[in-house]
């Protein structure tokens, strides 16, 4: 096909997208053709599909798809919810939270979701939730003492650990959490149209999670010098190795792309957090994925 | 009998909003709601007190802000206008500040002031400012000559003729400024609400974007616009009452 | 000069007798390399009108912009009651050529600016002001702003603001220029009653030969580029012998005359 | 600015402003000021990078058509406005409307409306600049002399010929300032396009340096743009300062 | 009116015999409230010179323009050459009040912007440019600015540009008004010559009785608001006398006189 596959990304290309450029190179060699477009948020990406004028995005658009008259489909989870509640040294569990103020993403966000939830399963009551977007910037408000409690990313809360300062903060116990913080989604319509396209993609993305699983330094490797991760100072490359062997020892990325598990975990979750109406065993998978590529995919 | 001006205004308004209506219907995207939803969602959430609400959060380090902003530009502008060494030292300041990317800067706003009060009224002044100023220091130079000396031989002091002659001959331009700056300071008030951290109508906006509620998002939208709006107006008064004779009307006229 | 017509009021009033009350010494001006003045020392006598007569672009402007202490000499210096002019002061009042009418006030808050200036009181200042608005015949357009004026009306008001500030010493540019023949006259007569009366020193600049001759105790021709004075003429004044009649005044006729012939020869 | 006769260039002042930065950031007074020695060292080494180039082109590709419109358009509206009553009328509510509306809340629907890509990042860098534009164009038609306009008339002056002979002439002064502030805004809406529609140029930079703390970059790239911003603002203020000889004499 | 002096000259020019160049007929104009002129009717013989004179603020100014077309009269209507005017035409040029110069552009460019308009290419249009800048004494002045010019040179400025164009009607707003006396007259003599050799209609405005009595074919005395004609003069033709022997000649002093009574009336 002559058309090139238009991808709305949710953020700018940095390490977290290395994995997803790697497959998309692997794509490529298999005949796909794409151009991407970085947004600054999840909920441009979703806009963006929304209007037809990207074909796949980023995000989660759980609440989108319940409430416009589009019919969105997510074919693929890229990374699960692997948050961290980490504060100063004043609180040591989650219990002692209760009433206390927190720093979070955005209002309605994967963190507030999470917070939300943790209310419920803990039975706390967190106090004033305040917003500010990014892990990095939360992590410099702790820093600068800013705030006593937020709750950060994956590779946000190893590198603060690490640190010098590490010694200061604590990594509160959490429950585990399958639901998905990344995923792919299009527009069904022409998730149809373009089958052959769609299965090139996910079969990329499939073999890319899965080598990845047995050997995070493929990234690294794989990545082209010319290509938009390739190109990022050598500071942030650097730290490429170390972040994806972190993530799949964390649990950040599932190999198998998600599929029913992690559907069913997001009903949960998104209808918890409140951005699903209704209960999980009301709402219908079918409504929300298109598993038919994944399936295929894994059956190779 | 309404006035030509008024009827124009309502005309083109309602040309507007069935364009936009029309374009919800179509609909241009999924993510486009019509008018009247809009206005449904614009009434409901007046009505429940959020707008009110939100408005309490968003005023505040904008009126600070633009008071900041106001004076303090004014009066840097002036002098800045009748200095030539100020004039060296600090407009390139104002430049930058004008450039300055200030969406990119926010992070280390936040650092720098925390997320409260401070560092929003950090980011109205800094999308105001420099607009003010410059605005005002131009004017100031442009000033017709035989005014000023006119002035001097009747022995205006300085404050004088800053007062009666530079100042109402600048004031056009000035309150032009001062329209720019104002509207800088609600793009500023936005931004960091949906930069740093979600309060007031910024709030609303990304909240109701984020769980895709698209017409409540497009009538705050429709809401921060219509003050800003309000707002200017009541410079323009302002501005009528404080130098009556600059109206001079219509060259074709 | 055959000019020595000097009856029993001129007399009194010899510039040698009361002194100077504007002296000007030896001033040049350039405009970069326009020389528009060179050398220049001219004295006005207090309590006297001195007309400056002179081709256009001879620098007349330029030189009462100086007295006012509008503009620096690039040589020489200025003295009004023996002191030397560094900038502008109460002792001087001026009528703009261009008029210089604030385009946003009204006609009175304009005839009053200079009184606002002097710190008067506000309903004082606009008592004074409306007075001098009444006297140059602009009662009516008190609320008025200039661009709903007729020229001469703006140069009215123009007129009305210097005169309202009391200053000793009027410097007017070209001050009836734009104004009817009889509204002239008038201003003429009243100008005559303010030498007389009130002692101050009026210096004048005109392109009417006529008028300068009426009006004046002492009339300075000046030359073009770079300009110079090229003869002093004290008239007999014709003020007493009434307007009417003057212009049939064969001594009248015969300084116009004169003038006229010593101003002519430069006209190529 | 002069000393000792000589004009200092404008910018010059920067000089000191710059020693002020790189004293602070000596002190270590906070992370995020590294001194400026070290920006202009990254500033360097980043500068000859394909990832850098892409970008300043992105972004002078959008900036530039993006001013273009505003400044055309802008100044041709500007003028029938300042001289059309019945126009002026009919548009000032709006040109008053979309001055003062918050651009960045409009953004969303300019995506939409626009699409995503570069078109509504130029659209974005025009709609910051162009109010100004018109404004300060209408504002410099309306303090036109009269009887300017009457002597073209009065010579037949054809409306065209009135528009470029008198009017943009009388207005320039106000025009050039309205079109410095524009473009500087402009560059502003660049930017901020670059990072709320889609994260490419400088905009994608600035993201990716901010969000790693990468300090020495992100000023490295701000002092890139503030000297395309400065140029440009210094180049109208020398064509500002070569038409003062009639702007307070009008 | 004893006004019937009709020489040789006149006769021949008769308003009658030849016709109107422009007819002014029941002209009323307001200003919001202000009435400047009510039910004005007033014929400009062709190749004659009409001055118009009245007091300041009278409205005179107000009727040029609408002749000239650039103000729309409340009621009535112009017609110049037996056409209404609607704007602006070809066949009439202006000589504004307060020079109307272009500030941006050299005395050169701004008096050819009258040619320019007409389409003149460049060249040839800085070629009949300067040679009236030449005839109004400016030259060496080509490439100056008008703030750098004195009044009376702004003036020519305007003067020139009028004249360049070539216009049948030449509607002059006090163009002599600044200039020097000396100037003055050497202009009212190209005035006159243009009046007689080129059969061009002028109507003038100006203060000088004077100058109105010595220039012009028909006098038209307006009085104030509402403006309306109080009496038309026809001087005999005093040019063949010679501009130095006239001041002296008691038929033009009783002209003056004559029209200074009838003027001064309002003159409260
Ligand atoms: N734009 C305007 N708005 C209101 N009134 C005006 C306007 N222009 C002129 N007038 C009024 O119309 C009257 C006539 O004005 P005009 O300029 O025609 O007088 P004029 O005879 O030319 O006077 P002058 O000899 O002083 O130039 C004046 O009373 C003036 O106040
Ligand atoms: N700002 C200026 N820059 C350059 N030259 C100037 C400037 N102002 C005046 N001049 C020149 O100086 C000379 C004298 O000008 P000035 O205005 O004093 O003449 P004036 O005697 O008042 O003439 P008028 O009777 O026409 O008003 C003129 O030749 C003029 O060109
Ligand atoms: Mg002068
Ligand atoms: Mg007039």
């Amino acid at each position: 096909q002559a058309e090139k596959i238009r991808i709305a990304l949710a953020e700018t290309p940095s390490d977290e997208l290395a994995a997803f450029f790697v497959a998309l190179d692997r794509a490529k060699a298999n005949g796909l053709d794409y151009e991407w477009t970085a947004f600054s948020d999840e909920e441009l990406a979703i806009q963006s599909v929304l209007s037809g004028q990207m074909d796949i995005g980023f995000g989660t658009p759980y609440a989108a798809m319940q409430r416009s008259r589009a019919p969105l489909r997510i074919i693929f989870q890229l990374s699960k919810l692997k948050f961290f509640p980490v504060t100063t040294s004043k609180y040591s569990s989650l219990k002692d939270m209760d009433g206390e103020p927190i720093l979070l993403h955005s209002r309605g966000g994967g963190t507030d979701s999470i917070a939300n939830v943790i209310e419920e399963r803990i039975g706390i009551k967190f106090g004033d939730r305040s917003y500010v977007s990014g892990s990095s910037n939360r992590v410099a408000a702790l820093l600068g003492g800013r705030a006593d409690a937020t709750i950060i990313d994956l590779s946000n809360k190893n590198k603060l650990m690490r640190s010098e300062a590490g010694a200061e903060f604590n990594v509160l116990e959490m429950f585990d959490v399958e639901a998905s913080d990344e995923a792919l989604f299009g527009n069904l319509d022409w998730i149809k149209n373009n089958e052959k396209d769609v299965a090139i993609f996910v079969n990329a993305l499939v073999s890319t999670w899965q080598d990845m699983h047995k050997d995070p330094s493929i990234i690294r490797r794989e990545t082209s010098p010319d290509g938009p991760i390739g190109q990022l100072p050598a500071e942030i490359l650097a730290e490429l190795d170390g972040f994806y062997s972190d993530a799949v020892a964390g649990g950040l990325y599932d190999p198998n792309g998600g599929g029913r598990k992690a559907a069913n975990a997001d009903m949960e979750w998104y209808s918890a957090a409140g951005q699903l109406d209704g209960t999980p065993d009301t709402l219908n998978i079918e409504d929300f994925w298109y598993l038919a590529p994944l399936d295929a995919a894994m059956k190779q | 009998m309404i006035k030509r001006a008024n009827l124009l205004k309502i005309v083109s308004a309602v040309v507007l909003c069935s364009a936009w209506e029309i374009a919800g219907r179509i609909p241009v995207s999924y993510a486009f709601p019509t008018f009247l939803d809009s206005m449904r969602s614009f009434f409901e959430m007046i009505g429940n007190g959020m707008m009110l609400e939100a408005y309490k959060e968003t005023l505040q380090p904008l009126v600070i802000g633009v008071l900041i902003s106001a004076f303090l530009g004014i009066g840097l502008g002036l002098w800045i206008g009748l200095n030539n060494f100020f004039d060296w030292l600090f407009s390139p300041i104002f430049i930058v500040m004008q450039a300055a990317p200030l969406a990119a800067l926010i992070p280390l706003l936040v650092l720098a002031y925390g997320i409260g009060l401070t560092s929003k009224v950090m980011v109205v002044c800094i999308m105001a400012m420099p607009v003010i100023v410059l605005n005002t220091s131009g004017a100031v130079r442009n000033t017709p000559e035989s005014f000023k000396e006119m002035g001097k031989s009747f022995l205006a002091s300085r404050a004088s003729i800053l007062l009666r002659i530079i100042i109402p001959a600048a004031s056009p331009v000035i309150f032009a400024g001062l329209r720019l700056g104002v509207s800088a300071g609600f793009i500023g008030a936005i931004l960091a609400e949906l930069k740093i951290t979600p309060t007031g109508v910024g709030d609303i906006i990304t909240y109701s974007r984020s769980i895709a509620d698209y017409p409540s998002m497009y009538a705050a939208i429709f809401s921060i616009i219509l003050l800003a709006v309000l707002f200017l107006n009541l410079i323009e008064k302002l501005e009528t009452v404080l130098f009556k004779g600059n109206q001079r009307g219509y060259v074709s006229d | 000069m055959a000019m020595s017509q000097i009856n029993h009021k001129t007399t009194e009033k010899n510039s040698t007798d009361i002194g100077s009350a504007v002296s000007v010494q030896n001033i040049s001006k350039n405009y970069g390399d326009v020389e528009a003045l060179r050398d220049m020392s001219l004295e006005f006598p207090r309590g006297q009108l001195t007309s400056l007569l002179g081709p256009s672009g001879c620098g007349k402007t330029t030189l009462l912009k100086i007295i006012a202490g509008l503009l620096e000499p690039t040589s020489g210096h200025v003295e009004v009651n023996g002191i030397n002019v560094s900038g502008p002061g109460p002792d001087r009042a001026f009528v703009f050529q261009d008029f210089a009418l604030l385009p946003w006030a009204t006609v009175l808050k304009n005839v009053a600016f200079g009184l606002q200036m002097r710190g008067v009181a506000a309903s004082e200042r606009e008592a004074i002001a409306e007075r001098y608005i009444k006297s140059v015949g602009l009662a009516g357009f008190e609320n008025s702003y200039p661009h709903e004026l007729s020229g001469g009306m703006r140069q009215r008001v123009g007129l009305a603001r210097a005169l309202s500030v009391d200053a000793d010493v009027l410097l007017m540019d070209e001050p009836f220029s734009a104004v009817d023949e009889q509204t002239r006259r008038k201003f003429q007569e009243d100008l005559l009653s303010l030498v007389r009366d009130e002692n101050k020193t009026f210096i004048f600049v005109t392109h009417s030969i006529e008028e300068a001759v009426y009006v004046s105790d002492q009339i300075a021709i000046l030359l073009p580029r770079p300009s110079r004075v090229s003869e002093i003429i004290r008239p007999s004044s014709f003020r007493n012998k009434g307007v009417d009649n003057i212009r049939r005044d064969s001594e009248y006729l015969d300084i116009v005359d004169n003038i006229w012939s010593s101003l002519r020869t430069y006209v190529e | 600015m002069y000393i000792f006769g000589y004009r200092l260039p404008g910018m010059s002042s920067l000089v000191v402003w710059g020693f002020l930065w790189e004293m602070i950031g000596r002190a270590d007074v906070t992370f995020f000021v590294p001194p400026l020695s070290e920006v202009f060292t990254t500033l360097y080494s980043i500068i000859g990078t394909v990832a850098f180039k892409n970008a300043l082109a992105e972004t002078a590709y959008a900036f530039s058509l993006g001013v273009f419109f505003a400044v055309t358009i802008g100044v041709i509206i500007g003028i029938l406005m300042g001289k059309n009553r019945l126009l002026d009328e009919l548009l000032l509510p709006w040109v008053n409307v979309f001055l003062s509306a918050p651009l960045t809340a409009l953004v969303p629907v300019l995506m939409v409306l626009f699409g995503f890509g570069m078109k509504s990042i130029i659209i974005t860098t025009s709609l910051f600049a162009v109010w100004i534009i018109i404004l300060n164009s209408r504002a410099g038609v309306k303090q036109i002399n009269r009887s300017l306009v009457e002597m073209a008339n009065s010579f037949g002056a054809s409306p065209i010929d009135a528009f470029f002979k008198i009017y943009f002439w009388a207005a320039l002064p106000e025009i050039l300032g309205g079109v410095r502030i524009g473009i500087i805004r402009a560059v502003k809406g660049v930017i901020i396009g670059q990072l709320l529609i889609s994260i490419v140029g400088f905009g994608a930079l600035f993201e990716l340096y901010s969000a790693n703390f990468l300090m020495g970059h992100f000023w490295a790239v701000l002092l890139v743009l503030f000297g395309l911003a400065f140029s440009i603002s210094e180049f109208l203020a020398y064509l500002e300062r070569k038409v003062a000889y009639y702007a307070a004499k009008r």
